[in-house]
C-alpha cells in the first residue's frame, strides 16, 4: 500500500504546478486549466484523507468539488469566449486594460 | 530494483520498434486519415463558437450525474425519501434544460 | 429646569426647518425661524441659570437623561444632559452670544444667495456646541466635537465657489481631524481605564477614595489620558501646534468668524480641560504641558500679530493668542479663571469681528487696514463700540478684559508659575500694541481709501448696529460679576481660590501698566510719528519677514506632511490615470525613489498573473510566519 | 431516512433559490419589456424569505448531519443578505434597462448568489461553507461580466473569475489540511481534534490558506489586489454588491470558522490578522487618495473598511464579534447608498464616473448629493452616522482587549481617509460645474433604495443601541 506522505507530496507538487501555471501562463485557457490542476490537487489530498481516515465523507466532498469545477468550468469558458469575441484574443495580458 | 526495470521497459521498447520495423514514409503515409477523402484545410484550424456552447451545456449535465451513483449504491436504504430527493434533483436539472431549450443555446445556426 | 434639555434641540429644530423646507420660504421666514430657536434656547438657559442659583450649591447638578444610547455589556453610554455651574454658564454664553450674532447676520447677509442654507448652518452649529456643552459623558461631547468641527468646515467653506475659501474649509477639517484623533484615542483610552465615560462616574474614581488616587504625580496611564485629550483641544481651540487652520477661517462670512472665535467651536478646548479638571489636577505633568503650549501659543501669536495687514488676520491671531491665555490659567489650575476670560473674550472678540464685518461691509470687503483709515467719522457707531472692544482687549483698567487677564496672572504668579506670569505681562504689552495699531489705522490718520470706495460709506443697519452696542456694553462692564461667576462655579471647578497674595496690588498695577505702555507705542508709532513704523520696518527686516510670513509654518507644515504623504500615494501605489504625469513626478525623483516605487507599482498593473503573484506570495508569508513558529 | 433533515432549518434558502429558478422558468415566456416584473418577483422572493428567517429567529437547532445550524446568528446575516440583495435589485432595475442589458437571469443569479451567501453564515460544516461560498461566486463571476459586450465589464469577469478560483482552490486545499488532521469537516469536531492534539502543522497549514482564501473574498491585503479593476470595470449595481454582500459573507463565515472550529488557535490567527488588518487600512486609504475614478475610490475604501471589521476580530472579544456584525449592516447601509448615487449619477454607458464629472452638482442635485454626502460623511465616521457608532465599537472592543497599537494605527487611518471622502463633497459643493450640467432623472425604486439606506445610516447612528443589541445577542450562538 502506497504511503499517505507519498500522496499528500504528489498534491503539493500538482498545486505547486498549477499555482505556477497560473502566474506564468498568458493564455486564459492554460491559466484555467492551472486552477483546475490546483483543485483536482486537493481533491487528491482529500481522497489520500479519507483512505487514511477510512472514511467516505471525504469522497463525498471530491463529488461536490468536481460538481462546482463542473459549473465553475462553464462559466469560465463562457467568459473566456465572451472575452475572445470582444478583444479577438485570450492572451490575459492583452485584457489588462483596468489598471492603475 | 522494479523502477529500473520500469524504467527500462518502454526505452527498450520504443527502440526495437524503431530498429525493426520497415522505413518506408512517403507523402500519403504522413497525411492525416479522413477516411480516404483528400483533407482540405489544415486539421488546427479554428472550431466553431457552437462547439463551445455544446461542451458547457455537456460538462454541466454530465458532471451532475455523478451524483447518482452514490445514490443508487445506497437506494434501498433511502427508499421512498430517497426516490423523491433524487427527482427534485433531477427536476432542478430539467428546469435548465428546458431554460436551455428555450433559450435557444440547443439550435445549430 | 426640566425642560434645559431643549436648549440643544431647538436649534437642531430650526436647522431641519430651515434646512428642509427653508429654501422655499421667505428670507423672513427664515430669518425669523432662525434667530427665534436660538432666542428660545437663550430664555431656557437663562431659567436654567437662575433655577441653579435657586438651590444650595450641593445640588446644583441635574441630569436629565433622553434615553439609552448604546449598551453592550459593559459598554454604557446614555445620550443625557447635564446641567450643573459650568454647562449653565457656557450655555448661557453661548445662546447669548450667538442670539446677537444671528440677529447681526441677518443684515449682513441678506443681499447674498443661499440665505437659508447660512442660517441653517448656523442653527447646527448652535446645536452642535450645545450638545459638546450639555453632554454628560465623553462619547456624547465627542458628537457635539465632531458637529462643530462639520459645520466650520461648512460655513468656512460657505462661499465654496471662492477657491481660497474651500481650501480653507478643507484646512480646518482635516487639521481638526488630526485633533480629533488624539481626541478620540483619550477617550478610548478613558474607557479601558475607568471602564465608564460618564463624567461623575469618572470622578469618583478619580476622587480621593478612589483607586486613581494614588497615581497622581506620576505620568502613568492618566497622563496619557489628559495629554491625547488635550491633543484634540489643540486642533479645536488652535492652540500650537495645531492652530494653523483658524488664521485661514477668516474666509467664512465675517459673523461666522465671530461665532466661531467667540462663543463656539474654539471655546470647546478650553471648556474641556475645565470639564475635566479633577483629571487633569492629577496629572501635573499635563497640566505643566496644557499652561505652556497656552502661554507659548499667546505669546507667539501675539508677535504674528504685530505685522499683519488683514483685519480678520490680525483678529484670528489674537483669538489664540488669547485662548492661549485661557489654556495658560487652566493650566496653573485657575479653572473658574479660565472660564470668565473665555467668556469676557466672547464679548470682545464677537464685538471685534463684527465690528469688522461692518466696516468691511461699509468698504465693499476690503480689508487691508493699510488701505483704509480715518474711518471714524464715517461710522461713528461702529468706531465707538470697536474702541470698546479694543480696550477690553487691550487690558485697560476696568473693563471687562483687564479683570479676567489680571485673574490669569495672578493665578499664575501665587502658584508659583513666575515665567508664565511674565511671559503672560509681556503679551498683554503686545496685545494692546497691536489692537491699538488695527484701531490706530482703520480709524485714525489720514484716509488711505481706494478713490472708488470712498463714496457709499455708510453705517450699518439697526438690525446689525444693536448687537454691537449690546455686546460693546458687555465688553465695559461684563467683568464686574468675577467674584459671583467663581463662587457660582465651584461645586465643578473645585478649589476656592486662595486669599490674594501680597502681590495682587502690584499685579493689578502691573497689568494697567503694560496695557498702557501698549497703547502708548501704538499711539506713538501710528498716530504721531508714522514714519516710525516703517523705519521699524526697514530695520527689523528680516524679523519682520519671519513674522509677516508667520514664521513660514504653513510651509513648514505643507512640506512635512502634505506633501510626503502624497508622494508616497501618488509613487508607491499610483499608476496615474494620465500616465504622463505621474511618469514625469517618478522621473525627476530620485532614482532610488523610483526603483521602490517602479517595484511596488507591480501591484496594480492590470494583469491577472501579476495579481496572482501577489496572493501567492502573502500566502508564502503567512506560511512561513507560522514556520517560523511566530 | 435520515434523521435530522429539518427542511424547515433552511425555508428562507430554499425559497431564495427557488425563485431564482421560477426566474429562469419564467424568463423566456416574458416579453422583452416586461422583464422588470421579474425583477420584482425576486424582491417578492427575498421579502418572503425574510419573513421566513423572522419566524424562525430565536430558535436554535442543528440540521442535516450537523452541517447547517439555524441560530440568532445565521438569522442576523440572513436578513443583512436579503436586504443588501433587495437594494441591489431595486438599484438595477432602470439601470439594466438604461444599459441594454435588460436580461432576468440578473435577477436569478442575484438570488442563487444570496442563497450562497445565507448558507455561507449558516453553515457549520466546511463543506457546506466551500459550497456557499462557491455559488456566490459562481454567480459574482457571471454578474459581473454581465454587460458582455463590453470589454470593461468582460474584463472585471476575467480577472475576477481568475484570481476568484485560484484562490478558491487555496481554499479548498486548506480544507483538505484540515480535514486531514481532525477526519471531519465540521466545525465542533475540528474543534474537538484541535484541543485535543494541539496546533500541528496541518492546522497551521490548513489555518494560512484558509485565512488566504478567505482574505482573497473580503479583499484584505495582499488578497486584495483585484479590487479596484474588479469593480471598475463591473456594472455598477454588481460593484454596490460585490462590496457588501460577499464580503460581509465572507466576514460572517470567516467568525464562524475561527471561533467555532479553530478557537484553540485564536493566537496564531489573531495574529496575522492584526498584521493584516494594519496592512489593509493602511494599502486602502493610501492609495484611495489619489484616485480620480469615483468606482475605483470606493474600491479602496472597501478595502480600507475590510481592514477597520478585522480590527473588531482581532479584539477576540464579545464587543469585538457585535461590533463586526454592525458595522457589517452599517457598511453595507452607506456603501450601497454610495453606490446607488453613483449608479445613478453615471448616466448610461457609465460615462460620468470620474470625480470631475461631479464638479458643482451639490446644489443642482439636491437629494443625491445630500445623501452621498451622509453616506461619505458616515464612512469618514463622523458622529450621528453609523459609521461613527461602528468604528467606536470596533476600536473600543480592540482597545478592551489591549490592542492600543493597532486602534491607534485604525484612527489615524480614519483620519487621512477623511481626505479623500471629503474631496469628493468639496468636489460636489465647492467646485465650478462643468459648462453644462447633465440632466439625470432618479427612478423611484433606486431613490427608494437611497433613502432607506440614507434613513438607516442615520437611525444607526443616532440610536445604535437597537442593532447593538441584536448584534450581541447574536454573536452568543457564535461563542
Amino acid at each position: 500500500m502506497v504511503p499517505l506522505n507519498y500522496y499528500l507530496i504528489l498534491g503539493a507538487l500538482l498545486f505547486s504546478v498549477g499555482a505556477l501555471g497560473v502566474i506564468l501562463k498568458r493564455n486564459l485557457i492554460t491559466m484555467f486549466m492551472s486552477v483546475e490542476l490546483m483543485l483536482n490537487s486537493a481533491n487528491l489530498t482529500f481522497l489520500a484523507f479519507a483512505r487514511e481516515w477510512n472514511q467516505v465523507s471525504g469522497q463525498v466532498l471530491v463529488f461536490f468539488v468536481m460538481v462546482v469545477a463542473a459549473a465553475e468550468a462553464a462559466v469560465g469558458l463562457a467568459i473566456v469566449i465572451a472575452t475572445y469575441k470582444n478583444r479577438k484574443t485570450v492572451n490575459a495580458d492583452e485584457t489588462a486594460s483596468l489598471r492603475d | 530494483m522494479f523502477i529500473f526495470v520500469a524504467l527500462l521497459l518502454p526505452v527498450v521498447a520504443l527502440l526495437a520498434g524503431r530498429l525493426l520495423r520497415p522505413q518506408m514514409g512517403h507523402d500519403t503515409k504522413l497525411r492525416p486519415y479522413e477516411c480516404g477523402v483528400e483533407p482540405e484545410t489544415d486539421a488546427r484550424e479554428r472550431y466553431s463558437v457552437r462547439y463551445y456552447i455544446i461542451a458547457i451545456l455537456f460538462v454541466i449535465f454530465d458532471v451532475e450525474t455523478i451524483f447518482l451513483f452514490p445514490w443508487a449504491v445506497i437506494y434501498d436504504k433511502l427508499a421512498l425519501f430517497g426516490f423523491i430527493e433524487m427527482l427534485v434533483f433531477l427536476g432542478i436539472l430539467i428546469f435548465g434544460y428546458i431554460y436551455v431549450w428555450k433559450k435557444g443555446a440547443l439550435e445549430w445556426v | 429646569m426640566d425642560s434645559f434639555w431643549l436648549i440643544p434641540i431647538l436649534p437642531l429644530v430650526g436647522f431641519l426647518a430651515n434646512g428642509l423646507v427653508g429654501k422655499r420660504l421667505p428670507k423672513q421666514a427664515v430669518a425669523w425661524i432662525a434667530c427665534l430657536v436660538v432666542a428660545a434656547s437663550l430664555l431656557l438657559s437663562a431659567r436654567a441659570f437662575y433655577a441653579l442659583m435657586q438651590v444650595p450649591p450641593e445640588e446644583r447638578h441635574v441630569i436629565h437623561p433622553l434615553f439609552t444610547w448604546v449598551e453592550s455589556g459593559d459598554f454604557v453610554a446614555r445620550f443625557e444632559f447635564l446641567l450643573d455651574p459650568l454647562s449653565a454658564v457656557m450655555m448661557l454664553l453661548v445662546t447669548g452670544v450667538g442670539l446677537l450674532i444671528h440677529v447681526y447676520s441677518v443684515g449682513y447677509m441678506w443681499a447674498g444667495e443661499g440665505f437659508y442654507r447660512y442660517f441653517a448652518y448656523l442653527n447646527l452649529f448652535m446645536s452642535s456646541m450645545l450638545l459638546l456643552v450639555a453632554a454628560n459623558n465623553l462619547l456624547l461631547m465627542f458628537v457635539g466635537w465632531e458637529g462643530v468641527g462639520l459645520c466650520s468646515y461648512l460655513l468656512i467653506g460657505y462661499w465654496y465657489f471662492k477657491k481660497s475659501a474651500s481650501d480653507a474649509g478643507k484646512k480646518a477639517f482635516v487639521v481638526n481631524r488630526v485633533g480629533d484623533f488624539g481626541f478620540l484615542l483619550g477617550i478610548l483610552l478613558a474607557f479601558l481605564t475607568f471602564q465608564t465615560l460618564d463624567f461623575q462616574a469618572i470622578f469618583q474614581q478619580l476622587g480621593p477614595e478612589g483607586e486613581f488616587a494614588a497615581e497622581s504625580g506620576k505620568w502613568g496611564t492618566l497622563s496619557w489620558i489628559a495629554f491625547l485629550l488635550f491633543i484634540g483641544a489643540t486642533g479645536k481651540s488652535a492652540q500650537v501646534p495645531l492652530y494653523v487652520w483658524l488664521p485661514d477661517a477668516m474666509e467664512g462670512p465675517t459673523p461666522v468668524s465671530a461665532l466661531i472665535h467667540a462663543a463656539t467651536m474654539v471655546t470647546a478646548g478650553v471648556y474641556m480641560v475645565v470639564r475635566l479638571n479633577p483629571l487633569y489636577s492629577l496629572t501635573p505633568g499635563v497640566s505643566g504641558l496644557v499652561a505652556t503650549v497656552g502661554i507659548f501659543t499667546a505669546f507667539y501669536a501675539a508677535t504674528i500679530a504685530l505685522v499683519q495687514r488683514d483685519i480678520k488676520r490680525i483678529l484670528a491671531y489674537s483669538t489664540i493668542s488669547q485662548i492661549g491665555y485661557m489654556f495658560a490659567a487652566a493650566g496653573v489650575g485657575g479653572y473658574a479663571a479660565s472660564i470668565f476670560h473665555l467668556s469676557t473674550h466672547a464679548y470682545f472678540k464677537a464685538l471685534l469681528f463684527l465690528g469688522a464685518g461692518s466696516v468691511m461691509r461699509a468698504l465693499q470687503n476690503e480689508t487691508d487696514i493699510l488701505r483704509m483709515g480715518g474711518l471714524r467719522k464715517y461710522l461713528p457707531v461702529t468706531y465707538w463700540t470697536f474702541l470698546a472692544a479694543t480696550v477690553a482687549i487691550s487690558g485697560v483698567p476696568l473693563t471687562s478684559g483687564f479683570f479676567s487677564k489680571d485673574e490669569i496672572l495672578v493665578r499664575s504668579f501665587s502658584s508659583g508659575h513666575t515665567v508664565i506670569g511674565i511671559v503672560g505681562l509681556a503679551t498683554a504689552v503686545l496685545t494692546a500694541f497691536y489692537m491699538f495699531r488695527l484701531f490706530f489705522l482703520t480709524f485714525h490718520g489720514e484716509q488711505r481709501l481706494a478713490p472708488e470706495l470712498r463714496r457709499g460709506i455708510h453705517e450699518p443697519p439697526p438690525s446689525m448696529a444693536v448687537p454691537l452696542v449690546l455686546l460693546a456694553l458687555l465688553s465695559l462692564f461684563g467683568g464686574y460679576g468675577y467674584g459671583y461667576l467663581e463662587g457660582f462655579l465651584e461645586p465643578v471647578t473645585g478649589e476656592p481660590l486662595p486669599a490674594r497674595g501680597e502681590h495682587s496690588e502690584a499685579l493689578v498695577l502691573l497689568t494697567a501698566v503694560a496695557s498702557g505702555l501698549g497703547i502708548l507705542a501704538a499711539y506713538l508709532f501710528y498716530v504721531r510719528n508714522p514714519t516710525w513704523a516703517a523705519a521699524a520696518q526697514q530695520a527689523l527686516g528680516g524679523a519682520h519677514r519671519l513674522l509677516w510670513r508667520k514664521y513660514y509654518v504653513d510651509e513648514l507644515y505643507d512640506r512635512l506632511f502634505v506633501h510626503p504623504l502624497k508622494r508616497v500615494s501618488d509613487h508607491f501605489l499610483w499608476r496615474g490615470v494620465d500616465e504622463r504625469v505621474v511618469d514625469g513626478a517618478v522621473n525627476g525623483t530620485a532614482g532610488l525613489v523610483r526603483d521602490l516605487s517602479g517595484f511596488l507599482r507591480q501591484m496594480q498593473t492590470g494583469y491577472a498573473r501579476a495579481y496572482a503573484t501577489w496572493i501567492l506570495l502573502g500566502t508564502v508569508g503567512i506560511l512561513v510566519y507560522y514556520w517560523m513558529g511566530g | 431516512m435520515p434523521t435530522d433533515l429539518h427542511y424547515l432549518a433552511i425555508l428562507p434558502e430554499i425559497i431564495t433559490a427557488a425563485t431564482g429558478i421560477a426566474i429562469m422558468l419564467l424568463d423566456p415566456f416574458t416579453a422583452p419589456q416586461h422583464k422588470g416584473r421579474l425583477g420584482w418577483l425576486g424582491v417578492a422572493g427575498l421579502l418572503a424569505a425574510g419573513v421566513a428567517g423572522a419566524a424562525q429567529s430565536g430558535r436554535t437547532m442543528t440540521a442535516f448531519g450537523g452541517m447547517v445550524q439555524l441560530d440568532s446568528y445565521s438569522v442576523f446575516f440572513r436578513w443583512l443578505f436579503f436586504g443588501v440583495s433587495i437594494g441591489t435589485i431595486l438599484i438595477s432595475l432602470q439601470y439594466l434597462k438604461r444599459e441594454g442589458v435588460h436580461h432576468s437571469e440578473f435577477y436569478a443569479l442575484v438570488l442563487f448568489a444570496t442563497t450562497g451567501m445565507s448558507f455561507m453564515a449558516a453553515s457549520v460544516d466546511l463543506i457546506l461553507m466551500f459550497i456557499g461560498l462557491e455559488t456566490v461566486a459562481i454567480s459574482t463571476y457571471v454578474l459581473a461580466g454581465f454587460k458582455r459586450s463590453d470589454p470593461r465589464s468582460n474584463e472585471s469577469a476575467v480577472k475576477y473569475f481568475i484570481l476568484g478560483a485560484f484562490s478558491t482552490a487555496v481554499l479548498l486545499y486548506g480544507i483538505a489540511f484540515l480535514y486531514g488532521q481532525t477526519g471531519s469537516t465540521r466545525f465542533d469536531r475540528v474543534a474537538e481534534a484541535l484541543s485535543a492534539q494541539g496546533p500541528s502543522a496541518f492546522f497551521l497549514v490548513g489555518l494560512a490558506l484558509l485565512l488566504v482564501g478567505f482574505g482573497f473574498k473580503v479583499a484584505m491585503a495582499p488578497f486584495h489586489v483585484w479590487t479596484p479593476d474588479v469593480y471598475e470595470g463591473a456594472p455598477s449595481p454588481v460593484t454596490a454588491f460585490l462590496a457588501v454582500g460577499p464580503k460581509a459573507a465572507g466576514f460572517a463565515a470567516l467568525v464562524r470558522v475561527l471561533y467555532s472550529a479553530l478557537p484553540d488557535m485564536e493566537n496564531h490567527w489573531g495574529d496575522v490578522l492584526g498584521l493584516v488588518a494594519v496592512l489593509t487600512m493602511t494599502v486602502g486609504n493610501v492609495a484611495a487618495i489619489t484616485q480620480s475614478n469615483i468606482k475605483r475610490l470606493l474600491a479602496y475604501s472597501s478595502v480600507a473598511h475590510a481592514g477597520y471589521l478585522l480590527v473588531g476580530l482581532v479584539a477576540r472579544n464579545e464587543l469585538g464579534i457585535s461590533a463586526v456584525l454592525y458595522y457589517a449592516v452599517v457598511y453595507a447601509l452607506m456603501n450601497l447608498g454610495a453606490f446607488t448615487v453613483v449608479v445613478i449619477w453615471s448616466g448610461a454607458g457609465e460615462t460620468r464616473v470620474h470625480l470631475s464629472d461631479y464638479a458643482g452638482i451639490g446644489f443642482r442635485y439636491p437629494f443625491l448629493t445630500g445623501c452621498l454626502s451622509l453616506f461619505l460623511l458616515s464612512l469618514i465616521g463622523i458622529p450621528a452616522t453609523g459609521g461613527f457608532m461602528g468604528k467606536v465599537f470596533l476600536f473600543a472592543a480592540a482597545v478592551q482587549s489591549h490592542h492600543v497599537g493597532l486602534v491607534v494605527i485604525a484612527v489615524l487611518n480614519s483620519a487621512v481617509s477623511a481626505y479623500y471622502y471629503l474631496r469628493i463633497i468639496v468636489i460636489m459643493y465647492m467646485q465650478e460645474p462643468a459648462a453644462q450640467v447633465p440632466s439625470v432623472e432618479i427612478p423611484v425604486p433606486a431613490a427608494v433604495a437611497l433613502v432607506l439606506a440614507a434613513l438607516g445610516t442615520l437611525l444607526t447612528g443616532l440610536y445604535p443601541s437597537a442593532l447593538l443589541d441584536l448584534a450581541s445577542r447574536s454573536v452568543l450562538a457564535v461563542r
